[in-house]
C-alpha cells in the first residue's frame, strides 16, 4: 500500500502546480480582449451562461477523472500472486439506463438557459439607435443614418443605451467581436445581420475581425468608444460639420493638394466648400472616410499607432508603404517623397 | 439484422454469413442510395437559387420549353422499358432480344441526350442565358449537366455490354450480372429525372 | 437472378407498366398547363409531387425490382432517400430565412 | 508463399504474378499490404502536417513575430488543417480498416480486391496532386470590389509572398467568397478543392467495399452482434462517408466551377450565397469529425477489454451508442455557424440537438470505465493510450458542449478556445487512439514487440507534451486570441501562454521522434511476440502473426462474441475465467495449419489496372486547372483516355490465368447469383 500513498502524494503535487500555474496566468494577463470583463447586459449575460456550463462541464469532468484514477489505483496488476481472475460481467442494463439518463437531465438543465438566452439577445429593438456597419478587406466602416455621416475604424456609442449594429460586407465574410460589449456576428455580403449593441460603463473596449477574411486579417482590429449621451451628440454634431480646407501655400495646403490628386481616388471627405467634396458614392473605391481622420484614436484597420508609437511616425510608416504594414492592402505603396508624407500628415493632423 | 443476415446464411450460403445477395449487387445498391445525397444538394442548390428574387436577367423557369423536355423525358422514362426488358430477355435466355433491347435503350439514351445538348444551346444562343447569367442558371446547368453525365456514361457501359455480346454472340454470367447492374444504374438515372422533370421543370415558377 | 423469390412480371406487365407510367407523365405536363390557367399553386405543386412520387415507386418497384428483393436492400435504398429529404429541407428552411435578414 | 506455383504464361491481358519486391506492392489486391501502405503514407502525412505546425508555433511564439509572411501564414494553417483530417486521420483509419476487417470477421479479404487497391492509389496520388501545389500552385493579392488589386509589400517584408505562401490559404473549410475566384486568385485554391475531391472519391469506394464485405464476407457464425466493436465502427463510419462524401462533392464542383468556369454559386455581386456554402460543408464536415472519431472508439473498444481481462461492458450498448452519434451527427452541422445570422429558432434547435450528442458518447466513456471496473488491468503502452484517449476526450468533449451553449459560443467561435477544443477531440481522441492501435496489433503485423521502455517514455512525452500545447489555448481563446491570427499585438498579453503552448508542440514532437526510432528499432529488432502476446479475445489473433497471404486456412465457425477468447477459457461457477487444458495446444495446432494449408487456396490476382486508373485521374484533374492553355486541354485527354483504357482493360482482365495450377483466383466459375455458393474458390471474393 506504500505504492498507493505515494502515488496520491505525486497526484496532489501535480494538482497543486496546474493550479499554481493558472493562478500566475489570471494575474500575468491584462486582457484588454478578455471575454471575462463584461462591461454590457448582453455580454454579462453570455459570460454567466459560459460559467454555469463551465462549471457543470467541470464537475463531470472530475467525476469521471475520479472513477477513473480509483479504477488506475484498485484495479491495476501488480503482479501480485493472491490477485485471481476478474468476473466476466458482460454489462448491467440498470446501469445503463441511470448514465443515459443522468447525462440527458443534466443537458436539460443547460438547454433551458440557452434557449431562453438565445431569444433575448438576437435582433434588435426597434427604437434602438442604428449604426450600419460595413466590413472592408480589412477595416470596419460605421454608418451612422440618423445624423448621415461616416467614419472609420473607432465605433462610438453612448452608454446604457442599446445601439443597434446593422452589418453586412462589402467583399468577404468578417466577424465583428468586441469582447467586452457582445458576442460575435457575421457580417455577409449581399445579407444584413443584427448585432444588438450596449454598454453600462464607459471607456475604450478592443475588438478584433475573428473570421478569416484574407492575407490581413489578423490585422483588422475594431475600436470602440462608450461616452455619455451628451459626449456623444457632442462628438455626432462634429463629425456632422465638413472639415476645413487650409490655407494656401501652409504646408496643410500642400497636403491638400497631394490629397485631390491622388487619395481622392479611393478616400471620400467633406469640405466647407461644397464643390470640393466628394462622398462615398463618387469615389471609385471605398475606402475610409478622412473627413475626421484626426478624431480617430487609431486608424488603418485600428493597428495603428502600434503600442506608444506616435501618430506622426505611424502615419509616416503607413504612408511610406501601406502594403508593406498590412499584407495585401488595397492602398497602394505610392511612392511618396518625405516632404509629401510630411505634407500629408499635416494636413490630415488638420481634421479634427 | 442480425437475424436476417443469419437466415441468409442458413438459406443459401454455407460459408459466410451473408445477406444472399451478390456482393456487386448489394454494392451497386449501396452506391445508389449515396447519389441520393449528391443529387439532393444539386436539386437544393437549384431551389434555393430559383426562388431567390433580384437577379439580373431571365431566370430558367422563364424560358423552359415544356412540350419539349416533356418528350425528352418521355423518351428517357421508355428507356427504362426497354432495359428491363433486355434484363428480362437475358432471364429467359434469348440473347437476341438481348441484344435488340440493349441497342434500343443506348438508342433512347442517346436522343435524351441529344435532347439536352438542344435545349442547352438554345438557351444559351437564343436567351444569352450562361452559367455566368446568375446563380439560377448556374444551379439549372451543374444540375442538369451532372444528369446528362450519369446518362452518358450509361450510355457507353450499355454500348460496351452490346458490343460484347455481339462479339461473343451471348453473355456470360459475369456480363448478365453486370447488364443487371447498369439496369439498376439506368433506372437510378431515370428516378433521378422524375424527380428533376417534376420539381425544376413543372412546378418551378421564377420569384415574382 | 439474385435471390429474387417471388414471381418477375412478364413482359406483357412490363408495357403495361410503361403505358400506366406514360400517362402519368402525361397528367403531370397537363396539370402543368391547367395550373397556367388556373393558378392553383400550392395544390398544383402537391398533385404533381404525388404523380412523380408515384412514379418514382413504380420504377423503383417494378423496373428495378426493388419489390422483389431482400428487405436488406430497399432499407439501404429508403436510407439515403429520407436522410437526403430530412438534411436538405432544413438546409433549404434555413437559408430562406436568411437571405431576407439575419438574426 | 504456399499459394504460389508455376504456370504457363498466356494472353495479352496476363496477371501480374509477382508476391514479393517492388511490382508486388505495385500491383497487390491484398488488403494487409494495402493497410500498410495506407499506414506508411498516413504517417508520413502526420509528420509533414506536424512540421506545417510547428512552423506556425514558432511564428507565434512571441508577439508581433515575423518569422513567417502573412501569406506564409495562411497557407500552412490551411494545409496543416486539410493535411491532418484529409491525409492522417483519414487514411491512417483506412490502414486500421483494411488491414483488420477481413481479418476480424474470419474472411479471406475485402469483398472488392481490386476495387480497396484502387481506393488506396487514388487517395495516394489524390495526396501527391494536393501537395503538387507546393510546387506548380499560385496564389495571388485579391481582387476587391470595382476590380482593384490588393497590393503585395516589394522586396520581401511580412507582406511579401514566397514558396510556402504559393499553396491553398482559405483555411481548411474554404469559406466563400473568400476562396472565390476575385478573393483567392491564383491556382492555389483550385488544388485544393479539386485535391479534396479525388481524396473524396477514394474513401467513397472504400466505403461501399467495406459495406458489402461486412455484410456479405463474415465468418459463419460471426452475426452482426458479434462482430468486434472496431468492425461496427468501421461498419458505421462507410455508412457516414457514403452519405456524407457526396455532398461535399457537389460543394466541391460548384467552387471549381466558380474558379474555373464562370458560374456564379457564391459571387455575392452576382446574388449568390456565402452562407450556402457553408451549410453544404458542414453537412459533411460535422460527420467528417465522427469519421475522424469513430475509429479510434473502435480500437480503444477493442484493447480495454484485452487488457482488463473483462469482455466489453455493454457490448450493444458501446455499438448502438457508436450509431446513434452517427445519426444524431446528420443533424447538428450548423453549430459551425452560430455567429452567422441563422435565425434564433435554427440557433436554438441546433445547439439542442449538439447537446444530445453527448449522451451517447457518454454512454460510450461509461460503458469503457465499466470494462476496466473489476478487471485486472495491464497498465502496458497500447493501454496507456487507450486510457489517454479516455481522459484527453473526454475534455474535448465537454469543451465542445459549452460549444452547444449558443450564447457563449458566439464568444467562443473563431477563437483559440475552438482550437483547444478540436485538438482535444483530434489529437487527444484520433490520434492516441491511433497510437494505442498501432502499439496493440504491432505483433500482429511484425510478429515482434515494440519496445516497452521508449513506449512508456512515448507516452508520458505526448501525454504533457499534448496538454501543455493545447490545455493553455482554451485561456487563450476566453482571452480573446482570434483563430488564424498571424500576428497578435504584445498589449493583448497573450505571449507568456503562446510560447508554452510552442514549448509544448515540441514536447509532442521529440515524443514523435521517440516513436519513429521505436518503430524502426522493433520492427528488426524487438522481441518475437508469439501468435498470441496479448492473450486477445478476437479471431484475428487465431492467425499466426505475420499473418499468411491467405489469412484463414479454414476460416473459424463462430460460436460467440469474443470467440477466440472462449476457446482458451471456460468459466467457473463464480463467472472468473479459467485456463482451458488444451488451449495451449490449440494456439501450436491454429500456428502451424495457419502456415502450412493442407490444400491450396483460392486468392484474388493482383492487377495492374487499378493504380493506372488512378494515374488517370489526377493527370486529368491537373488539366482541368490549366484548361485555358492547351496543355491543359491534352492532359484532360490523355488523363480520360488513361481512366477509359483500364476501365476496359478492368473488365477484360481474365479472372485468373488459363490452366494456371496457381490457385490464386477468385474462381471464375463463381455462379454469381448465389454468394460463393457453396464451392470454396474465393469465399465470395468477387474480382472487381
Ligand atoms: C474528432 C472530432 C470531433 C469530435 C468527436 C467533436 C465532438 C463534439 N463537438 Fe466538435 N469540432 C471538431 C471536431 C470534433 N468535435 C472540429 C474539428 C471543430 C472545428 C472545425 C473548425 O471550425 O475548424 C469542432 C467544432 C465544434 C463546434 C463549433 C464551434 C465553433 O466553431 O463555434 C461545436 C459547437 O457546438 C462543437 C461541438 C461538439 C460537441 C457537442 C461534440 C460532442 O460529440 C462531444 C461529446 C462528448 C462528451 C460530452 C464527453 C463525454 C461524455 C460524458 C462524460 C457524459 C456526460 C457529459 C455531459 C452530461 C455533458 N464542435
Ligand atoms: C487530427 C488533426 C490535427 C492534429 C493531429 C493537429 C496537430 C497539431 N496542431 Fe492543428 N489543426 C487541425 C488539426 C490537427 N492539428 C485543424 C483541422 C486545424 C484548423 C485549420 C484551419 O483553421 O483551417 C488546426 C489548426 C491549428 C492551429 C491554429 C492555427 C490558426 O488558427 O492560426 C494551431 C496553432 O497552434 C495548431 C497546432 C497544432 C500542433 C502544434 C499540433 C501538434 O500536435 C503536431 C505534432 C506533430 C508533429 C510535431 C510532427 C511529428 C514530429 C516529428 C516529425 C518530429 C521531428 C520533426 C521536427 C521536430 C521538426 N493547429
Ligand atoms: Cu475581416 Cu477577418
Ligand atoms: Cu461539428
Amino acid at each position: 500500500m506504500a505504492g498507493f500513498r505515494h502515488r496520491l502524494v505525486r497526484a496532489a503535487a501535480w494538482v497543486v502546480g496546474a493550479f499554481t500555474l493558472a493562478g500566475c496566468a489570471l494575474i500575468e494577463i491584462d486582457g484588454s480582449m478578455t471575454t471575462f470583463d463584461p462591461a454590457g447586459p448582453n455580454a454579462r449575460r453570455l459570460d454567466d451562461l459560459f460559467w454555469m456550463v463551465f462549471w457543470i462541464a467541470t464537475a463531470v469532468f472530475v467525476l469521471v477523472m475520479l472513477g477513473l484514477a480509483f479504477i488506475l489505483l484498485v484495479f491495476r496488476d501488480r503482479g501480485q500472486k493472491e490477485v485471481r481472475e476478474p468476473k466476466q460481467l458482460h454489462g448491467n442494463a440498470k446501469l445503463e439506463v441511470l448514465w443515459t439518463v443522468i447525462p440527458a437531465l443534466i443537458l436539460a438543465a443547460i438547454a433551458v438557459p440557452t434557449v431562453s438566452a438565445v431569444f433575448d439577445l438576437t435582433g434588435c429593438d426597434d427604437d434602438a439607435m442604428r449604426v450600419e456597419v460595413t466590413g472592408h478587406q480589412w477595416w470596419f466602416e460605421y454608418h451612422y443614418p440618423d445624423y448621415g455621416f461616416d467614419t472609420a475604424n473607432v465605433l462610438v456609442m453612448p452608454v446604457d443605451e442599446e445601439v443597434c449594429l446593422e452589418m453586412t460586407s462589402e467583399d468577404v465574410l468578417h466577424n465583428f467581436w468586441v469582447p467586452a460589449i457582445h458576442g460575435k456576428r457575421y457580417l455577409v455580403p449581399g445579407q444584413i445581420t443584427l448585432l444588438r449593441f450596449e454598454a453600462d460603463r464607459t471607456g475604450t473596449f478592443q475588438g478584433h475581425c475573428a473570421e478569416f477574411c484574407g492575407l490581413s486579417h489578423s490585422l483588422m482590429r475594431a475600436q470602440v468608444d462608450v461616452m455619455s449621451r451628451a459626449d456623444f451628440e457632442a462628438w455626432a454634431a462634429a463629425q456632422q460639420v465638413p472639415t476645413l480646407v487650409p490655407g494656401e501655400g501652409t504646408l496643410a495646403y500642400e497636403g491638400f493638394e497631394i490629397y485631390r490628386n491622388r487619395c481622392i481616388q479611393c478616400h471620400a471627405m467633406r469640405f466647407d466648400q461644397d464643390d470640393l467634396s466628394i462622398s462615398i458614392e463618387r469615389s471609385a473605391f471605398n475606402g475610409p472616410d478622412l473627413t475626421h481622420f484626426a478624431s480617430r484614436a487609431v486608424f488603418a484597420g485600428a493597428i495603428l499607432p502600434e503600442g506608444t508609437e506616435s501618430r506622426e511616425d505611424a502615419l509616416k510608416r503607413w504612408l511610406a508603404d501601406p502594403p508593406y504594414v498590412k499584407p495585401g492592402s488595397f492602398m497602394p505603396n505610392l511612392a511618396l517623397s518625405a516632404q509629401e508624407i510630411d505634407a500629408l500628415i499635416a494636413f490630415l493632423g488638420g481634421t479634427e | 439484422m442480425s437475424d436476417l443476415a443469419h437466415d441468409a446464411a442458413i438459406a443459401d450460403h454455407p460459408e459466410h454469413e451473408s445477406t444472399g445477395v451478390s456482393n456487386v449487387k448489394l454494392g451497386m445498391w449501396v452506391f445508389l442510395s449515396s447519389e441520393f445525397l449528391f443529387f439532393g444538394a444539386l436539386i437544393t442548390n437549384y431551389l434555393l437559387y430559383s426562388n431567390r428574387s433580384g437577379f439580373e436577367g431571365r431566370y430558367p423557369a422563364d424560358v423552359y420549353d415544356i412540350p419539349f423536355t416533356s418528350v425528352s423525358s418521355f423518351v428517357l422514362l421508355m428507356s427504362s422499358l426497354t432495359m428491363v426488358l433486355a434484363h428480362n430477355a437475358l432471364s429467359r435466355g434469348d440473347q437476341n432480344g438481348v441484344r435488340t433491347w440493349l441497342f434500343a435503350t443506348a438508342a433512347l439514351g442517346s436522343v435524351f441526350l441529344g435532347g439536352q445538348v438542344f435545349e442547352f444551346t438554345e438557351f444559351v444562343t437564343i436567351y444569352g442565358a450562361t452559367p455566368a447569367t446568375n446563380p439560377a442558371w448556374s444551379a439549372f446547368y451543374l444540375l442538369t449537366g451532372f444528369h446528362g453525365l450519369h446518362v452518358a456514361i450509361g450510355v457507353i457501359m450499355l454500348l460496351t455490354l452490346w458490343g460484347i455480346s455481339r462479339r461473343r454472340g451471348d453473355l456470360s454470367d459475369k456480363q448478365g450480372l453486370n447488364l443487371e447492374m447498369v439496369g439498376l444504374y439506368w433506372h437510378f438515372v431515370d428516378i433521378i429525372w422524375i424527380v428533376i422533370f417534376t420539381v425544376v421543370y413543372l412546378i418551378s415558377v421564377p420569384p415574382v | 437472378m439474385s435471390a429474387e423469390h417471388q414471381e418477375h412480371p412478364t413482359p406483357a406487365q412490363y408495357w403495361k407498366i410503361a403505358a400506366f407510367l406514360a400517362v402519368i407523365t402525361a397528367i403531370e405536363v397537363a396539370m402543368y398547363y391547367i395550373d397556367q390557367e388556373l393558378e392553383l399553386g400550392v395544390l398544383n405543386a402537391g398533385i404533381l409531387v404525388a404523380l412523380s412520387t408515384m412514379k418514382f415507386l413504380i420504377v423503383v418497384g417494378w423496373f428495378m425490382h426493388l419489390k422483389f428483393e431482400k428487405p436488406l436492400l430497399s432499407r439501404f435504398f429508403t436510407a439515403g432517400f429520407l436522410l437526403a429529404c430530412g438534411c436538405y429541407l432544413v438546409v433549404l428552411s434555413a437559408l430562406g430565412v436568411v437571405a431576407v435578414r439575419g438574426g | 508463399m504456399t499459394a504460389t506455383a508455376q504456370r504457363p504464361t498466356t494472353t495479352v491481358f496476363r496477371r501480374p504474378r509477382s508476391h514479393t519486391g517492388f511490382w508486388s506492392w505495385i500491383t497487390t489486391v491484398d488488403h494487409k499490404r494495402i493497410g500498410i501502405m495506407y499506414g506508411y503514407a498516413a504517417f508520413s502525412f502526420f509528420v509533414i502536417g506536424g512540421i506545417e505546425a510547428l512552423l506556425l508555433r514558432i511564428q507565434l511564439a512571441q508577439a508581433n513575430s515575423e518569422f513567417l509572411t502573412a501569406g506564409a501564414y495562411n497557407a500552412l494553417f490551411t494545409m496543416h488543417g486539410t493535411t491532418m483530417v484529409f491525409l492522417f486521420i483519414m487514411p491512417a483509419s483506412a490502414a486500421f480498416m483494411n488491414y483488420l476487417l477481413p481479418l476480424m470477421i474470419g474472411a479471406r479479404d475485402v469483398a472488392f480486391p481490386r476495387l480497396n487497391a484502387l481506393s488506396w492509389w487514388i487517395f495516394f496520388f489524390g495526396g501527391i496532386f494536393l501537395y503538387s501545389t507546393f510546387f506548380f500552385g499560385t496564389s495571388l493579392a485579391p481582387i476587391g470590389p470595382g476590380g482593384v488589386t490588393g497590393n503585395l509589400a516589394m522586396g520581401g517584408g511580412p507582406g511579401s509572398f514566397n514558396f510556402i505562401a504559393s499553396s491553398p490559404d482559405g483555411g481548411w473549410f474554404g469559406y466563400q467568397p473568400n476562396a472565390g475566384p476575385l478573393y483567392s486568385p491564383g491556382t492555389a485554391m483550385d488544388y485544393w478543392a479539386l485535391g479534396i475531391q479525388i481524396l473524396g472519391l477514394a474513401s467513397l469506394v472504400s466505403a461501399v467495399n467495406f459495406i458489402v464485405t461486412v455484410f456479405n464476407m463474415r465468418a459463419k457464425g460471426m452475426r452482426l452482434l458479434r462482430m468486434p466493436v472496431f468492425v461496427w465502427m468501421t461498419t458505421v463510419v462507410a455508412f457516414l462517408l457514403l452519405f456524407s462524401l457526396p455532398i461535399i462533392a457537389v460543394a466541391l464542383f460548384m467552387v471549381t466551377f466558380d474558379r474555373q468556369f464562370g458560374s456564379v454559386f457564391f459571387a455575392s455581386t452576382a446574388g449568390g450565397d456565402p452562407i450556402l456554402w457553408q451549410h453544404l460543408f458542414w453537412l459533411f464536415g460535422h460527420p467528417e469529425v465522427y469519421i475522424l472519431i469513430l475509429p479510434a472508439m473502435g480500437i480503444v473498444s477493442e484493447v480495454l477489454p484485452v487488457f482488463s481481462r473483462k469482455p466489453l461492458f455493454g457490448y450493444s450498448a458501446v455499438v448502438f451508442a457508436g450509431a446513434a452519434i452517427a445519426f444524431l451527427g446528420f443533424g447538428v452541422w450548423a453549430h459551425h455557424m452560430f455567429a452567422s445570422g441563422i435565425t434564433p429558432v435554427a440557433q436554438a434547435a441546433f445547439g439542442l440537438a449538439t447537446m444530445t450528442i453527448a449522451i451517447p458518447t457518454g454512454i460510450k466513456i461509461f460503458n469503457w470505465m465499466g470494462t476496466m471496473w473489476g478487471g485486472r488491468l495491464t497498465l502496458n503502452t497500447p493501454m496507456l493510450f487507450a486510457i489517454g484517449f479516455l481522459a484527453m476526450f473526454t475534455i474535448g468533449g465537454l469543451s465542445g458542449v459549452t460549444h452547444a451553449v449558443v450564447p457563449s459560443d458566439w464568444q467562443q467561435t473563431d477563437t483559440y478556445y475552438i482550437v483547444a477544443h478540436f485538438h482535444y477531440v483530434l489529437f487527444g481522441g484520433a490520434v492516441f487512439g491511433i497510437f494505442a492501435g498501432l502499439y496493440y496489433w504491432f505483433p500482429k503485423l511484425t510478429g515482434r514487440l515494440l519496445n516497452e521502455k521508449l513506449g512508456k517514455t512515448h507516452f508520458w512525452l505526448m501525454f504533457i507534451g499534448f496538454n501543455l500545447t493545447f490545455a493553455p489555448m482554451h485561456w487563450l481563446g476566453m482571452q480573446g486570441m482570434v483563430r488564424r491570427t498571424w500576428k497578435y499585438p504584445p498589449e493583448f498579453g497573450l505571449g507568456p501562454w503562446n510560447l508554452a503552448v510552442t514549448i509544448g508542440s515540441f514536447v509532442i514532437a521529440l515524443s514523435i521522434l521517440v516513436f519513429m526510432i521505436n518503430w524502426y528499432r522493433s520492427k528488426r529488432r524487438g522481441v518475437a511476440s508469439g501468435m498470441d502476446p496479448w492473450d486477445a479475445r478476437t479471431v484475428e489473433w487465431m492467425i499466426p502473426s505475420p499473418p499468411p497471404e491467405h489469412n484463414f486456412t479454414d476460416p473459424p465457425v463462430v460460436t460467440r462474441l469474443d470467440h477466440f477468447w472462449h476457446l482458451k477459457y471456460d468459466e467457473d461457477e463464480e463467472g472468473r475465467p479459467v485456463r482451458r487444458a488444451e488451449a495451449d495446444a490449440l494456439l501450436e495446432r491454429l500456428e502451424h495449419e495457419g502456415n502450412n494449408p493442407s490444400s491450396p487456396i483460392h486468392l484474388p490476382n493482383p492487377s495492374y489496372w487499378p493504380i493506372l486508373m488512378s494515374v488517370g485521374i489526377p493527370t486529368a484533374f491537373w488539366g482541368i486547372i490549366y484548361h485555358t492553355n492547351t496543355w491543359g486541354k491534352a492532359l484532360i485527354v490523355i488523363g480520360a483516355v488513361v481512366i477509359l483504357t483500364s476501365l476496359i482493360g478492368w473488365s477484360i482482365e481474365p479472372l485468373e490465368e488459363p490452366h494456371g495450377d496457381d490457385h490464386r483466383d477468385d474462381g471464375s466459375e463463381h455462379d454469381f447469383a448465389e454468394v460463393g455458393s457453396g464451392e470454396e474458390s474465393g469465399d465470395g471474393v468477387e474480382d472487381v
